[in-house]
């Protein structure tokens, strides 16, 4: 059964200190407003995980609530480095943060043998690449019928991952529409989803086969409009690519980054608070 | 036709190598730009895969990132990305794979990780992403990166994607499924693997370019090829057709986003 | 690129003896008139794939087409056996059939790693069952982070898959709607993909996350309205529940099961003549 | 209430054992018509999922089959089978899984592939299908059989799922994540594993039915529970909701169906 809960509640219930946090989506429906709020509460420790780390991974990391690093890919898409993320892992800065690397078709078989709570997720992938040789977590696993030699990631299982979503009903069933990436399967392979959306409509329709997470998969939804605001909703609002580019100049700097960071998530009370900030400063 | 930049003619080079109706699982920017263009000039039935999982896609604006909304709203199916890389990629159905790099070695094996120790990068890089399986699955990868001795270099810091190994048929011999690097597009003109020791060497020079130009842009003695083509210059229908693809993307990006409140 | 044919010709051209042969739709969109056609022009010693045989392999198997089933659940859904199937593995009758009998989640495994192109697939299966025993094609393998041993089934690549669907474009791209069952799976893992469809349109609007099969994966597209009868194409028509029951009785008997065939299958140049028939009958 | 048969009141026992908001992995028949009817009574939350991919589906009609339309139009989503039973099933998303079978014995094993030997049965039965992995992790299995010597056997002939095993915790020795089967209901009452032994013994009869009856119909020397409970007879909401529901679906089964031509 899912819980309509405000953000704040819903993080403050299910995200601890030291848990394992995947906010998911592949630069569409990226979870921003949850992970501001994580870092309004001064979460630490979180071993975070994600294929692609993005602003909202940078913003976690430079504020110190991470001591490791799940991902496949990291930087600002389209844009450069993700700065806060080069400080920690080249400066230690501001704390150290352990890297846990793949490649995007390893962390995609981690997150479905997750989904399907098997052990471990095996693909022809890291073929001649050294990310083994600095990655205990890659190892082998021979075909009991070919005899081939394949790769083998162990499985992930997040303690928490979060989405976000167009929509959900009142019962708490979230349907998801356009690029998913692989949000479905990480959602899938949590112990607790939360999942911030659009818009909460009376009832879903009967989906056939597009993407819905029954609401028996799903612990918490959040009624948050703009929730993923810089990155786009499908069918809401578009991504604010201007946004990006800009990121770059403010997380270059450490001190020009915390100053941003006070402003406009620690001073900012909530989400829409968040946005209107910088409705302001763009006016 | 004011003079073509190196990047325009990088682009419409790619592009030019691109059959119609082959099926490029696509990375973002330049090759991004070289796929689309294809797709509007001599490759209309050419096959995009956006690695977010737009299968079949025909943006009329270029994405800035790999899951732009226009990917998924002109794509013929929106699959899980789970999907891309095991029934699409794996599945040896990709012709073409586009890779990027920080560095490429003499090999076309690539860095795109760490410059320095892996433990202690001096500077630490964005990682794989998709590029050791597009570069083990693909039938074919071309590599677009403008040259500098920083980014050509004898030895790379960190293998991420694997190219011909040490040469000589290594890779082969690896029983990798995919040919490895066939092309090299960089700002000069184009390097291509010598069909015994897999080495990239110049096979091919912009109008314009010169030897000394490439040699100056590589970090290792650069062979030239016996015969050493000439890329045409840009036609006119290509130029046009591209500049007016990039005007639409800046004109698309530039576009002020309402903030949803 | 996929070639829009008639059934005959894209049976003939792709459907040779001994090959395997997976015609999938799980109740739904049985690819009935393909069935048929295999039927008319005599294929033999073919290996039949399909997790749910129902009445279309009950008619190959009884015609004399198979040597093999990898399968499995065969039976006449809701309603009892598949006479013919259980007269060729308890009297060899027309012939000798030899099976590969699986689980639904194993089969299912297999079909995702045959698409995969992996060489086996993996599931926590088979605990405690004798299937294992009667099965080399069963066998384990163990998780190199866990120890865990795990069930491993060969992956399946069909030498033809065949599928019915409602609709395609001219350029041959396919559209699924409803229960999909693994057909998806069987369609990529295949060498050679056939499918029959309700109607061709002109082109297919973008489909975003709704199941479509691209022209480059499809092999032969074949316009065949009601190739699905007497299971169903939803949108289309319904299962005739009743022509179900009936087979039970028609399919009891050799005799009853080989005139019914001479008059319906061998005895219809194709499959309008085949459901005419049937109305006349009805009528 | 004119008197309900042995089939009505078997259901009606089943769907009395759905909690409300339960997730149950339904099998065609007797399974389906319980489940469906426990929806319509005390368990309007309860979520049915069909092994053809309908996750949450509320049919108004119960399906001749495992993969009828009218489970797809009223589902909350409709899913690749291999999801259903990776995602869903193995994940232990499951809390009750319905299985029927040919033969069952004293451990709560059972038999839907042979009779006889497996090579050369004397009746060769539809096979597994989905049982082994639902009787392996759903959390608990309940049984639907009417019973008799040849179906409630000393020895099974083939063990296609797993109950209890030998019995005596070697199903927990085994490591199966799911509990095995919590009851068996047939047409004199419901039997359920005794707490050590785990051999099925008569724990409730319906009114009417006796021990001796139920004797009678098993294979083996039944034991009765300390306790027999007898089932209450069917509630005139339970047997209207049943037989409207039933009548609905003989209507819409026996409804001709047009030859699309």
């Amino acid at each position: 059964m899912s819980m309509l809960l405000p953000l704040a509640e819903a993080i403050e219930r299910h995200v601890a200190d030291g848990a394992s946090v995947a906010l998911e989506g592949f630069t569409h429906l990226i979870p921003f407003a949850a992970g501001h709020e994580i870092i309004r509460q001064g979460r630490r420790n979180l071993h975070l995980i994600r294929m692609t780390p993005d602003i909202i991974y940078d913003q976690l990391i430079g504020m110190g609530c991470a001591r490791k690093l799940t991902f496949s890919w990291g930087g600002n898409p389209g844009v450069g480095s993700l700065h806060r993320l080069r400080d920690a892992v080249e400066h230690q800065w501001p704390q150290p943060l352990e890297l846990d690397e793949h490649s995007h078709a390893g962390m995609a078989a981690a997150f479905c043998a997750g989904a399907a709570r098997l052990p471990f997720g095996m693909l022809r992938g890291y073929a001649g690449t050294d990310l083994p040789a600095h990655n205990q977590n890659i190892r082998r696993v021979q075909c009991p019928f070919t005899g081939e030699m394949l790769a083998a990631v162990p499985a992930l299982n997040p303690d928490v991952t979060i989405l976000h979503a167009q929509r959900a009903d009142r019962a708490g069933n979230v349907a998801i529409d356009g690029i998913v990436g692989a949000a479905r399967e990480a959602a899938l392979a949590a112990k607790t989803l939360i999942v911030t959306v659009e818009e909460i409509v009376d009832a879903l329709p009967p989906a056939m086969n597009a993407i819905v997470l029954p609401h028996w998969v799903v612990s918490a939804v959040v009624a948050c409009p703009g929730g993923a605001y810089p990155s786009y909703a499908h069918g809401h609002y578009v991504r604010d690519n201007a946004f990006y580019r800009q990121w770059d100049a403010i997380a270059r700097e450490r001190a020009s980054f915390l100053a941003w960071m006070e402003q406009h998530v620690l001073g900012t009370r909530d989400h829409r608070a968040f946005l209107a900030g910088l409705q302001q400063e763009a006016a | 036709m004011n003079a073509c930049t190196r990047d325009e003619w990088m682009t419409i080079a790619a592009a030019r190598l691109l059959p119609d109706r082959s099926v490029c699982f696509v990375g973002i920017g330049l090759p991004s730009a070289a796929c689309n263009l294809a797709r509007l000039t001599h490759a209309p039935g050419i096959v995009l895969i956006y690695e977010s999982g737009a299968i079949g896609t025909r943006p009329d604006v270029l994405p800035l990132s790999i899951g732009d909304g226009e990917l998924a709203e002109t794509a013929a199916c929106v699959v899980p990305l789970p999907e891309v890389f095991s029934y699409y990629l794996q599945a040896g159905r990709i012709d073409i794979g586009f890779l990027g790099a920080a560095q490429i070695d003499r090999h076309g094996n690539l860095n795109s990780t760490v410059i320095g120790s892996y433990d202690a990068p001096t500077t630490r890089l964005p990682g794989a992403g998709g590029a050791p399986e597009i570069a083990q699955h693909a039938k074919q990868v071309f590599v677009m990166a403008r040259a500098s001795k920083r980014s050509f270099v004898e030895r790379i810091d960190f293998r991420t994607s694997a190219g011909y190994l040490d040469g000589h048929g290594a890779r082969a011999r690896s029983g990798a499924p995919g040919g490895g690097p066939r092309a090299v597009i960089t700002d000069f003109g184009m390097l291509a693997p010598h069909p015994q020791s897999e080495e990239l060497q110049l096979v091919a020079l912009f109008a314009g370019a010169s030897v000394e130009e490439a040699r100056a842009a590589i970090g290792w003695p650069l062979v030239v090829a016996d015969h050493l083509d000439t890329i045409a210059p840009p036609s006119a229908h290509e130029l046009d057709t591209l500049r007016a693809l990039n005007a639409r993307t800046r004109e698309a990006h530039a576009r002020p986003v309402r903030i949803p409140l």
